[in-house]
């Protein structure tokens, strides 16, 4: 089962590698929201059914609303494409 | 009655008045405050007067390492009581002065509460993951304080602020999780004398003298904290610049006191330390020379004073036992008194930029010639932040001198003496404003008497500590210490 | 390698990754990601080397629980903070980073 | 290259060493706190070990950690109200979107309280079903029922301070019986402890609802709406 593990750890860091480096920030919260379900598999692997619940309740449930919410209130501001050019 | 008892309290009613300042009213929360503080000082006192030894109280019941453990020694006590102290007088200093500020009026008052429920968690944890927590609980508290005010530049500091402390915490977290993964316990009374002298445990150690140097702000890691401390509402500059600060700072000590390892040599990361403080007290000193606001003068000031705490470390590991013992009651003497005298100088900055209603240094011209009470107090807190006799921050230093003239260690000599001399200039530069020819005296407004009495206060206490300086030396003395003198 | 190792490796791979976007990007929102990467990177770490080769353990499990609820909170906290800062200043930078 | 992409990657190079170094370097470990815990489990009032750490053993630290999530709580209210709002979001008016939620909302509660109850002997607890909680508030908000003015309230912020006051009271209460703060007597760790979690449930799912709720508002992302919000 260790090569199941390594794909999903390797899965894991290329989600992470994407969000951080995604030019868009709307795909980078989408892609931090997937790394949160992929860190819950990861719990499961690890025998922590607790914090695999938590994981997707809280860390990507709730902060990926959080972060979605506050995508949209920059958006519904202004514009703020300008603003974002050069910050990926 | 037995100090144990009294410890749970220190958290609980902390708490407690947390829960009840949302609750009532909002007119209320200032006078609910105020009543709360009673039985705080009150235990405070009770603590530092009761306590003989280290008391160690078991939260839940269960004995480290399955529970957690706080424990009270000499250390933990002082600054119980030295919280205590601050946090009335700031909170009664923001009664007033924070009346025209409706939001953070209503708001300051649970905060403060919950800082100071984490600030005496902070003092007397034993257990590396509840440490974390209270550090994240008085971080949050820190950053809700700096961002009350509501401003602009009050909340990008206190953005920048939060950065900051959350990665910090990070640093932390990753070497709790390296020796957690290798020792099994957290608490300290488990880990004390186990920790070997491997990689994993030196990179443990880094990672976390890491993150709570920049949780304390050591040059180079500063540069969060001017805004932060100089840009917050008064009573909560205050408050940051004497206690919070010196809570990472704290723990810092608390691990190096009790968690490196026995055998092998801490004077390379000794040295380190050392040298940042040095960089500190000079790079602090200068900036704060050149600020144009009054308050990021004085937050500049607490960026060069975090610098002489941290001479303690090279002063600590010198060897020899009586100067590590002098090393240690200079440190304890220098935290208490610029916790004393930076409040102070606080308060007097808030009350003297009210009475002239301008925020620079400058704006203080003519200030002088109508005797402003906060202007002497101001001069007072000078005294202890210059290191001039007779207050706590003189004694604090000449401890210092001769501990580093027993093992002979001239560059933390020298970095005291420049550090006096840049600190006497910065504050000088005050006065010199404050001399200046100025507006006709009925453009200044007068501070109420609450405002200057707390800020007075304070500044004599920084005084009153360093007269008579053995009483709280040998309260807080701990055992590691004793038999030094 | 057992697979509690494997994952403390990649925690550390992902902490190394959220520093590295954390010192990176100047975008506040960004910075944030950064950040719960590199908290999940830690939690791994955690849980991972305390079980490697053992079963699993409890205690910090619990401890990142905890750690998971005190992230939400301080990401909910600087996100507030973020609005108010955006709504007043326009920007999505520190000031020092614009 | 820039200096600051430059500084990052030195930086995260030197973390990753380092930990690399930890890792690989790392003394045999000796650990047996899960022993510990399997030892005194039949004596802490449940029987899942994760619960009996975070209720009974280190209760200290859940409840410190409650604090700290009712402190962002209390940033947002005072920010709140340091600025005043525009008019608020209207939410998706969408007739699909609450027939879906006329049926999810009732589930979401049950699940929520049968992982509360599922807390003491497997895996779940207050968190989690609290973040159920919190994610049921979200929904309904979203659709555009609001509990109208309710977080200005008293009670708002009763409900929030519930936990950690019960918490608190329950601590007491295990010293007033001559124990220690949060030391249960082993006959009582049973309710004590779901006691506990309930209080905790409600408050926690409030908060991480108010949370979301007390951020300012933003109208509705269309045109004429950021044409409104740019005049």
């Amino acid at each position: 089962m260790l090569w199941l593990d390594a794909l999903l750890a390797v899965t894991l860091l290329i989600t992470a590698v994407l969000a951080l480096a995604s030019p868009s920030l709307f795909r980078a919260v989408v892609l931090f929201i997937v790394f949160g379900l992929l860190m819950a598999l990861v719990w499961v692997r690890l025998e922590a059914p607790d914090i695999a619940l938590a994981e997707a309740a809280i860390g990507a449930g709730l902060t990926g609303v959080l972060l979605l919410d506050t995508l949209g209130y920059l958006h519904g501001q202004r514009d703020v494409a300008d603003e974002e050019e050069g910050a990926g | 009655m037995s100090t144990e008892a009294l410890v749970p309290w220190l958290l609980v009613v902390p708490l407690t008045a947390a829960i009840l300042t949302l609750l009532v009213p909002e007119r209320m929360r200032a006078p609910v405050s105020w009543i709360a503080c009673v039985p705080m000082l009150a235990g405070a006192v009770l603590i530092t007067v009761l306590r003989t030894g280290a008391t160690i109280y078991s939260f839940s019941g269960w004995e480290a390492p399955l529970g957690i453990s706080f424990t009270v020694d000499g250390l933990a006590g002082g600054m119980i009581l030295l919280t205590a102290i601050v946090s009335a007088v700031c909170a009664v200093h923001a009664r007033t002065s924070l009346r025209d500020e409706a939001s953070a009026n209503a708001w300051f008052w649970p905060l403060l509460w919950f800082m100071w429920t984490a600030l005496n968690g902070v003092w007397m944890s034993a257990d590396l993951f509840n440490l974390y927590v209270c550090l994240e609980l008085l971080g949050l508290a820190a950053v809700g304080l700096v961002a009350l005010r509501g401003t602009p530049e009050a909340l990008s500091a206190a953005l920048r602020y939060l950065l900051a402390a959350l990665l910090g915490s990070l640093f932390y977290l990753l070497g709790l999780a390296l020796i957690y993964g290798s020792y099994g316990a957290l608490a300290f009374t488990t880990l004390s004398g186990v920790l070997e002298a491997v990689p994993t445990v030196y990179v443990a150690l880094a990672l976390m003298a890491a993150g709570l140097a920049l949780k304390t702000a050591l040059f180079p890691l500063h540069s969060w904290l001017p805004s932060a401390h100089g840009g917050a509402l008064t009573p909560v500059s205050a408050l940051l610049s004497a206690l919070v600060v010196k809570a990472s700072l704290y723990v810092l000590i608390r691990i190096w006191l009790h968690l490196t390892p026995a055998s092998g040599s801490l004077a390379g990361a000794a040295t380190v330390l050392g040298l940042l403080g040095a960089g500190a007290v000079l790079w602090g000193s200068w900036m704060a020379w050149r600020q144009e606001k009054l308050k990021y003068l004085v937050a500049y000031s607490t960026v060069a004073q975090i610098g002489y705490l941290f001479l303690f470390f090279p002063l600590v590991t010198s060897g020899e036992a009586r100067a590590s013992g002098l090393a240690y009651d200079g440190f304890v003497l220098m935290l208490i008194s610029h916790a004393l005298a930076k409040s102070a100088m606080f308060l007097s900055a808030g009350n003297l930029i009210f009475a002239v209603g301008g925020e620079k240094v400058s704006d203080l011209a003519g200030i002088n010639r109508i005797r402003q009470t906060s202007m002497v107090s101001f001069g007072i807190a000078g005294v202890g932040i210059m290191g001039l006799p007779p207050s706590g921050g003189f004694t604090a230093k000449w401890l210092y001198l001769q501990s580093a003239l027993i093992t002979g260690q001239w560059v933390w000599i020298a970095v005291l003496l420049a550090g006096s001399v840049l600190s006497a200039m910065y504050i000088f530069r005050v006065f010199h404003h404050a001399y200046l020819d100025g507006p006709p005296q009925a453009t200044f407004r007068t501070p109420s008497i609450w405002l200057e009495s707390s800020a007075m206060f304070l500044a004599l206490s920084s005084v009153l500590i360093g007269l008579s300086a053995w009483a709280p030396l040998e309260w807080m003395r701990l055992p590691i210490f004793k038999g030094s003198h | 390698m057992s697979n509690a190792l494997l994952f403390a490796w990649t925690g550390a791979a992902l902490c190394g990754l959220g520093l590295f976007g954390f010192i990176v990007h100047k975008h506040l929102m960004r910075r944030l990601l950064a950040f719960n990467i590199m908290g999940s990177g830690c939690f791994l770490m955690l849980v991972g080397l305390a079980q490697d080769g053992r079963g699993p353990d409890p205690i910090p499990q619990a401890l990142v629980l905890t750690g998971i609820v005190v992230a939400v909170a301080s990401t909910a906290l600087a996100l507030v903070i973020f609005r108010r800062w955006f709504r007043l200043s326009g920007k999505v930078r520190l000031p020092e980073d614009a | 290259m820039n200096p600051r992409t430059v500084c990052a990657a030195v930086m995260c190079g030197m973390l990753v060493g380092l930990l690399g170094l930890a890792i690989t370097m790392r003394p045999e470990a000796v650990i047996t706190l899960p022993e510990r815990v399997a030892a005194e489990l039949s004596r802490s009032g449940v029987s899942h070990p994760v619960t009996a750490v975070l209720l009974n053993f280190r209760s200290l630290d859940t409840l410190l950690e409650i604090g700290v999530l009712l402190l962002a709580v209390v940033v947002a209210y005072a920010l709140r109200e340091t600025q005043a709002d525009p008019a608020d979001r209207m939410g998706l008016d969408n007739r699909l979107l609450h027939a879906v939620i006329a049926w999810l909302f009732p589930l979401m509660l049950l699940v929520a309280g049968y992982l509360l109850w599922a807390g003491a002997t497997r895996p779940g607890g207050a968190f989690q079903a609290g973040a159920l909680l919190a994610a049921a508030g979200v929904l309904l908000r979203l659709a555009g029922i609001r509990p109208s003015d309710f977080a200005h309230t008293l009670g708002a912020r009763a409900v929030l301070v519930f936990g950690l006051a019960v918490f608190l009271a329950v601590g007491l209460g295990a010293m007033a019986v001559g124990g220690h703060f949060l030391e249960y007597p082993p006959a009582w760790a049973s309710p004590f402890i779901f006691g506990v979690e309930l209080a905790l449930m409600l408050s926690i799912g409030f908060a991480l609802f108010s949370l979301f709720e007390l951020a300012p508002p933003h109208p509705v992302s269309n045109k004429g709406a950021r044409e409104r919000s740019e005049t």
